[in-house]
């Protein structure tokens, strides 16, 4: 009965949430910066593959707003992730400013 | 019209303004900051003056503005907020002038005043509120506007003070935010009315209620100091003067009290809390704080401080008179708004300007201050005084409608409080001012200045420090004198309790008046000429005021009919003067007395020191006998005398040696002692007699009441056990003194008896048979005690107590036997007439004799001058002293023993007598005395004639002549006197003569037993450091009590409290005998 | 979770320094995947009775001006979530161009003769460039047809520009005039078009219908540039090869 | 009055437009004079709006981008509780522009802040006027990502750690809500919130959707105990930019965390999770109230005040329990709510700004070596203190009104224990506002004294500070207006429907 509710909608969809569950994971206990920094775009990554999937419905073409979005939340990830690498670049910087001085 | 509307706010915001205005001022314009400081606090007066007349003219002011839906912000003047709004607006005024003054020089001052003016407007808001949510916005408001004034100075300790205070406050103001969410919650908008809010309210759990009562009294608690929330209040005298003036004045305090009042009456209802049974709690809270900060402040030595435990305890007098829940004590809690306001501000004041000027900032440094700065300390005596609750002074009008609201709701236990509280007043006010005025300087004051330094300026410090509080004292004075007029805050006070009970209450009695100016310029004369002191040119001729102060009053009770009567309703409760048969005789003794002792003084004193002093006291007390005599209102003569009573005080204490130290401070224990009893039975006789200000000796009198009066009186009149101060005092003053407090002085507690007593009316069989047991005993213990006497006017002293005796076992008589009161009351004043008079000559005698006996032609003329009134008092045919006899002999007739005491006590007399012949002679021949001058002649002649012919003039005596000259009428009144001559002869073979009891007689005993006490106390070593103990337990403060009093008594070796401890104790007993 | 962060990248050296205890990840992971099993349930038990915005679209599309869907979702139909997009990464442009220094040259490309760049590096540039740009001029035309756009136009480009510019032969003076405008055109154009549209239609970005394919054109070719110069600033300031800007950090 | 409805859209778009100008100019000057006047228009067209929401029958305005109208487009819709955030920020903006054209106006800071400055605004605006929840996503970012620039502005080591961290709790927390975004989307097939709420149910992806916006959410707002980030984030940006993260950024986040409660996802929500957020937001109070107390730093004792703060405006939820207005946005216990929001937005920016003055005057905010300030800056410590009792919640202050109207719903509601919670919070607040003045009045062994002084500031900026803390305490007088316009007023019946009977019953 499970199995029968098992659509691939819902199995990519499982996947999103699996990726969203596993970026999530990683930020919590990874200490490394870059890698969370990854592990948030691993999350990100899973709630678009959610979207995406979720676009698609019985016998309808893909509902485009979804794509529309995703496409919209990866130029929003993507300066997210830039601002955090910058950040992290100039705390690096000053540190080794630091410890020169 | 837009000035109702808005004039509420424009008095509020007129504060606020000019505090902003000030914070603004740059540091050292000075000038403008003054100008703007004045305009402002002038501009607030003339607003609420404006206001006032408004009312006055039945208009109404409120200015409204919602807030929230169901919640407006209402300011509103009525009754209540009227008396608390000029209040302060009269006190900011004056406590601007005098910061100015206080702060010169001091940095950040435009910090300070400007919140000083924001205090002042948070003040006026509370004041105006016209509901509970405003109320409660002004009230927090209020909080933070002080605190930078608490701790403006910035040390330690006032940043402690600050954090105190907050600590309190904030969670006070919490319990009182949850309490108002609470109610406003159930009742809705709250806004105040007159007969409360919440009785008509449907449907309301009163467990509920009594929650939020207790939160709301809790929250309005801490800044009213009721403990235990009392305990920032002496933290935070660490602010300067004006501050602490002002918090405990006007600002932060009476917004907590008036807070409470506004809760029980406008918003609870002050039936509705009864009925719920709050009131009883917050009564008993009250009364716990009002004992235990008496108790506290007895134990500081820090002056602030002690003005602060002071301030705990006389605020919960409002929170009293608002939980005994009746129209009286109602009027006496309001008053007392106002009352503890002036009086404390000046206290503050004047606690301020010691600081400033001498440096002087512990009681222990304020030895003879009174004289370097006399204004100051004048001004806090009176308010002291005053917060005794000493008539006339203010303070006295409010505990005199507290006690009587007490009685009216049957809460007697509160008399109680009330008279323990008024002792330990007593004990911790009056300390300070007899070191102030009584005992010389140290070498230096604490800032280092020398005692004999001149002040720098005209004045002793700067006039913006000394007109404030003069003012203030001036007004608290006033505002008890004229508590009548209606411009007096008690007429403000009857007005708001009108609103919440129904107007019955606020009709003053108007009686007719027929004027007899003569009445009143009796007393106001030598209320003048003490007045006329101030002048230098006066005061270097003072002696000769004392005569002629007396003399008019001598021809007016001569020439005048006994008839009419004097209603002057703005003095006091509206007082009343009217002279009749009884008391002309009185005045006719006083006038006399005082006008011989007043010539006498004049040769007397002309050499002594102190002379203004002397007069300064003589006339005051001069002024209080005459008054007690004419008044007819019990507050007036409770005024009069107690006038008289502490005017004495300066005249026993004036030489100022040991012994007059010793015999004064016993006398003025007495007097707190029997002005407490007083107090009690007064209020009792006023609540019974059915008007709070008329005298009438009712005859539904309690019989506590009656037992209060004559143990107040006799305290006065030498009753035993009560007599103990009489012969340290009498013998301690100066000759005239003496005479006049051996002749005169104690008549007035027979006056008071005869005034206030069911005499005639009803039969208080008990009371009567205890004093006539009671006066006779007197009559012979004193007669055996005096005949150990050493010292003349010692064994005169005692003389006047056995002779009392027979007076007090008259009375007696007439509460035993009501029907034959209407004889025995004339008989009575000839008696004491004729003690009087002769008694005042045999004090002369003292110093008058042994001056005429040193010339040795005038020797037999000495022996004639002291024999005829040693006959008189003993009761010689034809003496005065036998028409007195007889007379009273013929009014006990009917009893059967009384005549044969009387025959009696005649024996003893007659010892007494020549036990003071003999000590007289003795010293007559030992000592060198002043030359004789001719004021004490023609005094002394006066007196002494008039001794032997005056009780002839008196048409009471007529009856009473020596009609028949037989065996009976002439010899056998020697017999007494023979057999007394024998006795003495017996007496003087034995050793007996050379025991010595000392005068006092059973307080040396009392004073013993504590000496132990003070040793054992020693012992355990408590004492040693116990000024530097500043833990606060119980035990311990009792500890420092101790000690304190015992630093004191090693200080001046002086008397002991033990007395102070037993009439305590005594009261308390009586009290709780009668509940 | 984040109280502690390594910054640096040798952080093999102290494996422990930061790292949650054991039990802790254990514990984290658990929760992590229980969260992941309710919302996995969460989508199976509910029913999907919509048909999302699907039939919308395609009824619009007509009017929209462009016949990619998403295209018209993005610049037509949503096209507000789009110029707060643009306006986001701005921020990040803002936040990475270098300090401003006080000798500020006004032209946008500085060419260093002198530099010698790499044979591979430079034969690469030569191919590489101009096709990069041309695809990202294609793809942003197609947008309009079937998937691309301007931001997968922009990216493109931004990868010619990172091939040129860390090549040192050119530097790119992101303190010039020319250099911000290039940032900033794309919300420029963006709220211009939309403001001038309004005029003539009433509402915000409202294009007419007749209009509306070149007007998405105009702003998407802005856009394009924008998202171009972003990245690459973004490449530039992170990655750091830019000898000024290390200079000014 | 359709004029106004058409301006909306310069509520985002006008910031959007400075934003690029001052980024073009590059100068100053020129920088400021936009900003200033622009934020002067900003602040009228908000108040005309808030003035004319109320004309209008419904009281809700909606604007539709690019005409399509929902659910295919995007609209805007302002209600009077949006007009009324719309009109907060427009005026905290005003004043902070004016302070931050003098803060700012000595240092290259400045060419970077005014960007970054009118984008957070533009996203501040977008995100209290939005309707859809995707744009609301997007709105964040840029809130998000602007807010974590202007701290990293400051350029210490610090502050560039605080800002990573928020960032990176930004978007942790922008992702949960963009998947609760992507599930709302897969359940309803409609992104308006408007529309969302009519037909939204209590299934269990609503449900998770609505967990995952809490959780996502309540990061952003600083709920305890997921506030880790926020006091050294508040505590080490610029004073102007403190002040706008702590008035109005986190208030965005909170707005829309009721918004999904209490409206939009209202049938999903349970009593019990409206009191678990309540007992959150109890354990805010008391734990940011402590922490604020033991602080070393002024900066981050205000920023922990703001922990507090945001505890007070979770006791909503509770409150909101049994609420049986159809209005979401009605009722007693949001007119509380909204007056402490309008409240504390004053006076926190009031207190940033005054202690930025102090820093700027003393060079450090070190409480400890502040001993005896008051001689040198009175006039930011008489801010500071009115500004504290706003906080403190004593009257007359728009504090004061919140906390009463807080109290009151307490007590009509029957739920005392929040009494409890409130006043204890108050005076908690009260001990760290004191700590602080007492230490400032200190005059004896003061830490700080003439030869401390670092720089003299500008009179302008104190004069700011002073002018928002006054207007704290202005709306205390004013707040049957704020409720009328803000549509939360529900005039309330006297007495009735609540007894003591039914509060005891609670009690037991």
């Amino acid at each position: 009965m499970i199995l029968s509710q098992l659509t691939p909608e819902i199995m990519y969809s499982a996947s999103g949430i699996a990726l969203f569950g596993i970026g999530l994971l990683g930020l919590i206990i990874v200490p490394h910066i870059f890698r969370k920094i990854l592990a948030i775009n691993v999350m990100g990554v899973g709630v678009f593959m959610l979207l995406v999937s979720s676009a698609k419905r019985a016998n309808l073409d893909a509902d485009p707003v979804p794509h529309a979005m995703v496409l919209t939340g990866i130029v929003v990830a993507v300066a997210g992730t830039a601002l955090a690498l910058f950040l992290v670049k100039k705390i690096q910087d000053s540190e080794s400013l630091e410890k020169s001085q | 019209m837009i000035w109702q509307s808005t004039l509420p706010l424009i008095i509020v915001l007129s504060a606020m303004v000019s505090g902003i205005l000030i914070l603004r001022v740059n540091e050292h314009a000075n000038k403008l900051r003054t100008s703007l400081n004045i305009f402002g606090a002038l501009l607030c007066v003339t607003l609420v003056v404006i206001m006032l007349v408004g009312v006055y003219q039945g208009e109404v002011f409120e200015t409204r503005f919602t807030l929230l839906p169901n919640m407006d912000l209402v300011l509103k003047a009525d009754a209540l907020s009227l008396l608390f709004v000029s209040l302060s607006a009269v006190l900011w005024f004056f406590t601007t002038i005098y910061a100015i003054g206080y702060l010169e020089e001091s940095a950040n001052r435009s910090r300070f005043f400007g919140f000083f003016g924001f205090c002042v407007s948070a003040t006026m808001g509370v004041a105006l509120a016209g509901n509970l949510i405003t109320f409660l916005i002004f009230y927090e408001l209020l909080t933070l506007v002080t605190y930078p004034l608490v701790m403006h100075k910035g040390n330690a300790a006032s940043m402690r003070a600050g954090r105190t205070y907050l600590i309190y406050t904030m969670i006070g103001g919490a319990v009182l935010l949850a309490g108002v969410v609470w109610l406003k919650s159930i009742a809705g908008p709250l806004d105040f009315d007159a007969t409360g809010v919440l009785e008509q309210m449907p449907n309301i759990n009163e467990n509920n209620l009594r929650i939020i009562f207790v939160l709301l009294i809790a929250g309005l608690g801490v800044k009213a100091a009721l403990i235990p929330l009392h305990g920032w209040l002496p933290v935070a005298m660490a602010a300067p003067a004006p501050v602490s003036a002002l918090l405990h004045a006007v600002a932060v305090v009476k917004a907590g009290v008036f807070g409470i009042v506004r809760v029980v009456y406008d918003v609870y209802g002050i039936e509705f809390s009864r009925e719920l049974g709050l009131t009883l709690g917050l009564a008993i809270i009250a009364a716990a704080t009002i004992i235990y900060a008496s108790v506290r402040a007895i134990a500081q030595n820090d002056l602030k401080k002690r003005l602060a435990y002071s301030t705990v305890s006389q605020v919960s007098y409002i929170a009293l008179g608002t939980a005994i829940a009746g129209p009286i004590a109602t009027i006496g809690g309001i008053v007392h708004l106002v009352h503890q306001g002036l009086m404390k501000i000046t206290m503050f004041f004047c606690a301020g300007n010691l600081a400033e000027t001498l440096g002087i900032n512990k009681i222990s440094d304020l030895n003879g201050a009174g004289r370097r700065m006399p204004v100051t300390m004048t001004a806090f005596s009176f308010a002291a005084l005053g917060m005794i609750g000493l008539p006339p002074a203010a303070g006295f009008v409010s505990k005199w409608y507290l006690g009587v609201g007490a009685i009216e709701v049957d809460a007697y236990w509160i008399i109680a409080v009330l008279a323990i509280s008024s002792l330990l007043n007593a004990i911790y006010f009056l300390p300070i001012l007899y070191a102030a005025w009584f005992l010389p300087a140290k070498s230096q004051w604490p800032n280092g200045e020398s005692p004999k330094a001149k002040p720098k300026g005209f004045f002793e410090a700067h006039w913006m420090l000394i007109l404030p509080p003069a003012v203030t004292a001036l007004l608290a004075l006033l505002a008890g004198v004229f508590a009548g007029s209606s411009l007096s805050p008690l007429y403000w006070a009857k007005f708001v309790a009108a609103r919440e009970y129904g107007s019955e209450f606020v009709l003053v009695a108007q009686q007719t008046a027929l004027l007899q100016p003569a009445l009143w310029w009796s007393v106001l004369l030598p209320l003048l000429a003490s007045a006329a002191l101030a002048i230098r040119w006066i005061r270097q001729r003072c002696l000769i005021l004392l005569p002629l102060a007396a003399a008019p009053v001598l021809l007016t009770s001569l020439l005048l009919e006994p008839s009419g009567t004097n209603t002057l309703s703005e003095l006091f409760f509206g007082s009343i003067m009217s002279m009749d048969d009884t008391n002309k005789i009185f005045l006719i003794l006083a006038a006399l007395v005082w006008f011989a002792a007043g010539l006498y003084s004049v040769g007397y004193m002309k050499d002594k020191a102190n002379k203004v002093q002397y007069c300064l006291f003589f006339l005051l007390a001069m002024c209080g006998n005459f008054g007690l005599i004419l008044a007819q209102d019990l507050f007036g003569f409770i005024t009069f005398f107690t006038l008289m009573s502490l005017s004495s005080y300066g005249l026993v204490i004036h030489t100022a040696d040991d012994a007059a130290r010793k015999a004064a401070k016993t006398y003025v224990q007495w007097v707190v002692i029997g002005e407490v009893i007083l107090f009690a039975g007064l209020t009792g006789l006023a609540y019974s007699s059915g008007a709070i200000s008329e005298a009438a000796s009712s005859t539904t009198q309690a019989y506590w009441v009656t037992l209060f009066l004559v143990a107040g009186f006799g305290v006065k009149l030498g009753l035993i056990p009560f007599h103990v101060w009489l012969p340290r005092a009498h013998p301690a003053a100066p000759v005239p003194a003496s005479a006049l407090l051996s002749g005169v002085m104690v008549k007035a507690g027979l006056i008071g008896w005869v005034r206030f007593l069911p005499l005639g009316d009803t039969a208080i069989s008990s009371i009567g048979t205890g004093l006539i047991y009671l006066g006779f005993s007197g009559t012979f213990l004193a007669a055996l005690v005096g005949l150990l006497q050493k010292n003349a006017k010692s064994v005169l002293a005692y003389s006047t107590i056995s002779q009392m005796g027979i007076v007090i076992a008259g009375v007696g008589v007439g509460l035993k036997y009501p029907e034959l009161w209407p004889a025995v009351l004339p008989a009575l004043v000839l008696f004491a007439f004729h003690h009087g008079i002769v008694k005042a000559t045999l004090f002369l005698c003292v110093d008058f004799i042994p001056s005429l006996a040193a010339k040795r032609n005038l020797r037999i003329l000495a022996v004639i001058c002291v024999m005829v009134p040693v006959f008189a008092i003993i009761g010689l045919p034809f003496s005065s002293g036998a028409i007195a006899k007889s007379a009273l002999k013929g009014s006990f007739n009917e009893l059967a023993m009384l005549p044969t005491l009387l025959l009696l006590s005649t024996v003893g007399t007659s010892l007494l007598m020549l036990r003071f012949l003999d000590v007289l002679w003795n010293s007559a021949t030992d000592v060198q005395h002043a030359k004789l001058d001719i004021w004490r002649c023609v005094s002394f002649a006066l007196l002494f004639v008039s001794s032997v012919v005056f009780i002839y003039v008196l048409p009471e005596s007529r009856l009473f002549w020596l009609k028949e000259f037989s065996f009976s009428t002439l010899v056998l009144p020697l017999l007494p006197l023979i057999l007394a001559v024998l006795l003495y002869l017996i007496i003087r073979k034995t050793r007996l003569q050379h025991y010595e009891i000392p005068a006092g007689d059973i307080v040396v005993l009392l004073e013993d037993v504590s000496a132990r006490i003070k040793v054992a106390t020693a012992k355990l070593g408590h004492h040693k450091n116990a000024s530097n103990v500043k833990k606060y337990s119980l035990g311990k403060t009792y500890v420092k009590i101790k000690a304190y009093i015992i630093s004191i008594e090693s200080e001046n070796s002086g008397t002991h409290p033990g007395a102070v401890l037993l009439g305590f104790i005594f009261v308390v007993t009586v009290v709780a005998y009668l509940n | 979770m984040f109280k502690k962060i390594v910054f640096k990248e040798d952080a093999s050296n102290e494996p422990e320094k930061g790292r949650l205890s054991t039990p802790m990840a254990l514990l984290c992971g658990s929760l992590v995947l229980a969260l992941c099993t309710l919302l996995v349930a969460a989508l199976i038990s509910t029913q999907r009775h919509n048909e999302g915005l699907q039939q919308a679209v395609s009824s619009m599309l007509n009017k929209s001006g462009v016949e990619n869907p998403v295209t018209a979702v993005l610049l037509n139909f949503r096209s507000y979530d789009t110029l707060l997009e643009i306006a986001v990464l701005l921020i990040v442009a803002i936040v990475m161009l270098p300090q401003a220094t006080v000798s500020e040259s006004h032209s946008l490309i500085r060419v260093q003769q002198s530099a010698n760049a790499g044979i591979i590096m430079s034969s690469l540039l030569r191919f590489l460039t101009p096709t990069l740009i041309i695809m990202g001029g294609y793809m942003l035309w197609t947008g309009a047809y079937s998937p691309g756009g301007a931001f997968q136009a922009g990216a493109l480009i931004a990868g010619a520009g990172i091939l040129i510019f860390t090549n040192v032969q050119y530097q790119v003076n992101m303190h010039s005039f020319a250099f911000r405008v290039l940032l900033s055109i794309g919300l420029c154009i963006f709220i211009l078009s939309g403001f001038a549209v309004a005029l003539q239609t009433g509402q915000f970005l409202e294009y007419p219908v007749k209009y509306a394919s070149s007007i998405i054109l105009f702003i998407e070719t802005a856009a394009t540039v924008s998202i171009a110069t972003t990245l690459l600033l973004l490449y530039l300031a992170v990655a750091g090869t830019q000898e000024d800007f290390n200079h000014d950090t | 009055m359709d004029d106004i409805t058409a301006l909306l859209p310069a509520f985002i778009l006008l910031p959007l437009a400075v934003s690029v100008c001052c980024l073009l100019v590059n100068n100053i000057r020129v920088c400021v004079a936009i900003s200033i006047i622009s934020a002067a228009a900003l602040l009228i067209l908000s108040a005309s709006t808030l003035l004319a929401i109320n004309t209008y029958e419904a009281g809700i305005l909606r604007y539709a981008f690019a005409g399509w109208g929902q659910p295919l487009g995007i609209e805007l819709e302002v209600s009077g509780f949006t007009a009324l955030m719309t009109a907060l920020t427009c005026l905290l903006v005003f004043v902070l522009s004016v302070y931050s054209s003098v803060y700012f106006s000595s240092s290259d800071k400045a060419l970077r802040f005014w960007p970054l400055w009118w984008l957070l605004i533009a996203g501040l605006n977008a995100l209290f006027l939005s309707s859809d929840i995707f744009n609301i996503y997007v709105a964040f970012e840029l809130i998000g990502l602007a807010a974590v620039a202007l701290i990293a502005i400051e350029n210490s080591r610090p502050a560039l750690i605080a800002a990573l961290r928020y960032l990176l709790v930004s978007l942790l927390g922008s992702l949960c809500y963009l998947l609760a975004v992507a599930l709302l989307y897969r359940e309803y097939g409609t992104l308006d919130l408007a529309q969302l709420a009519n037909i939204t149910s209590d299934s269990a992806s609503s449900t998770a959707a609505l967990m995952l916006i809490t959780v996502g959410l309540c990061l952003k707002t600083a709920l305890f105990p997921l506030h880790f980030w926020l006091p050294a984030a508040h505590g080490g940006a610029s004073a102007p930019v403190s002040a706008v993260l702590s008035a109005l950024v986190v208030k965005g986040s909170f707005y829309l965390i009721a918004r999904f409660w209490l409206d939009t996802l209202a049938p999903a929500a349970s009593d019990a999770g409206l009191i678990i957020l309540g007992v959150f937001g109890a354990g805010a109070i008391l734990w940011g109230s402590v922490h604020a107390l033991f602080a070393s730093r002024l900066k981050v004792m205000v920023a922990y005040s703001t922990v507090a703060q945001i505890g007070y405006l979770f006791l909503l939820f509770p409150l909101m329990v049994g609420n049986s207005q159809t209005n979401a946005f009605e009722g007693a216990a949001m007119g509380a709510i909204t007056y402490l929001i309008v409240a504390h937005a004053t006076a926190k920016s009031a207190m940033f700004l005054a202690a930025g003055n102090i820093m700027r005057i003393a060079g450090h905010d070190n409480i400890k070596q502040l001993k005896g300030l008051v001689r040198h800056c009175p006039l930011s410590i008489f801010t500071f203190g009115i500004a504290g009792a706003s906080l403190i919640g004593l009257p007359p202050s728009a504090g004061f009104i919140a906390k009463w109207l807080l109290l009151s719903n307490s007590i009509t509601t029957g739920q005392w224990w929040w009494v409890i919670v409130i006043l204890s919070g108050g005076l908690l607040a009260a001990a760290y506002v004191f700590k602080f003045l007492n230490l400032a009045f200190t005059k004896d062994d003061d830490t700080f004294n003439k030869a401390n002084i670092v720089s003299k500031i500008s009179p302008i900026m104190p004069l700011c500070a002073l002018a928002l803390a006054l207007l704290t305490v202005v709306l205390g007088f004013n707040a049957q207006w704020l409720l009328d316009v803000s549509g939360t007023l529900v005039y309330e019946t006297t007495g009735q429907g609540f007894t003591g009977q039914n509060l005891a019953g609670v009690a037991q």
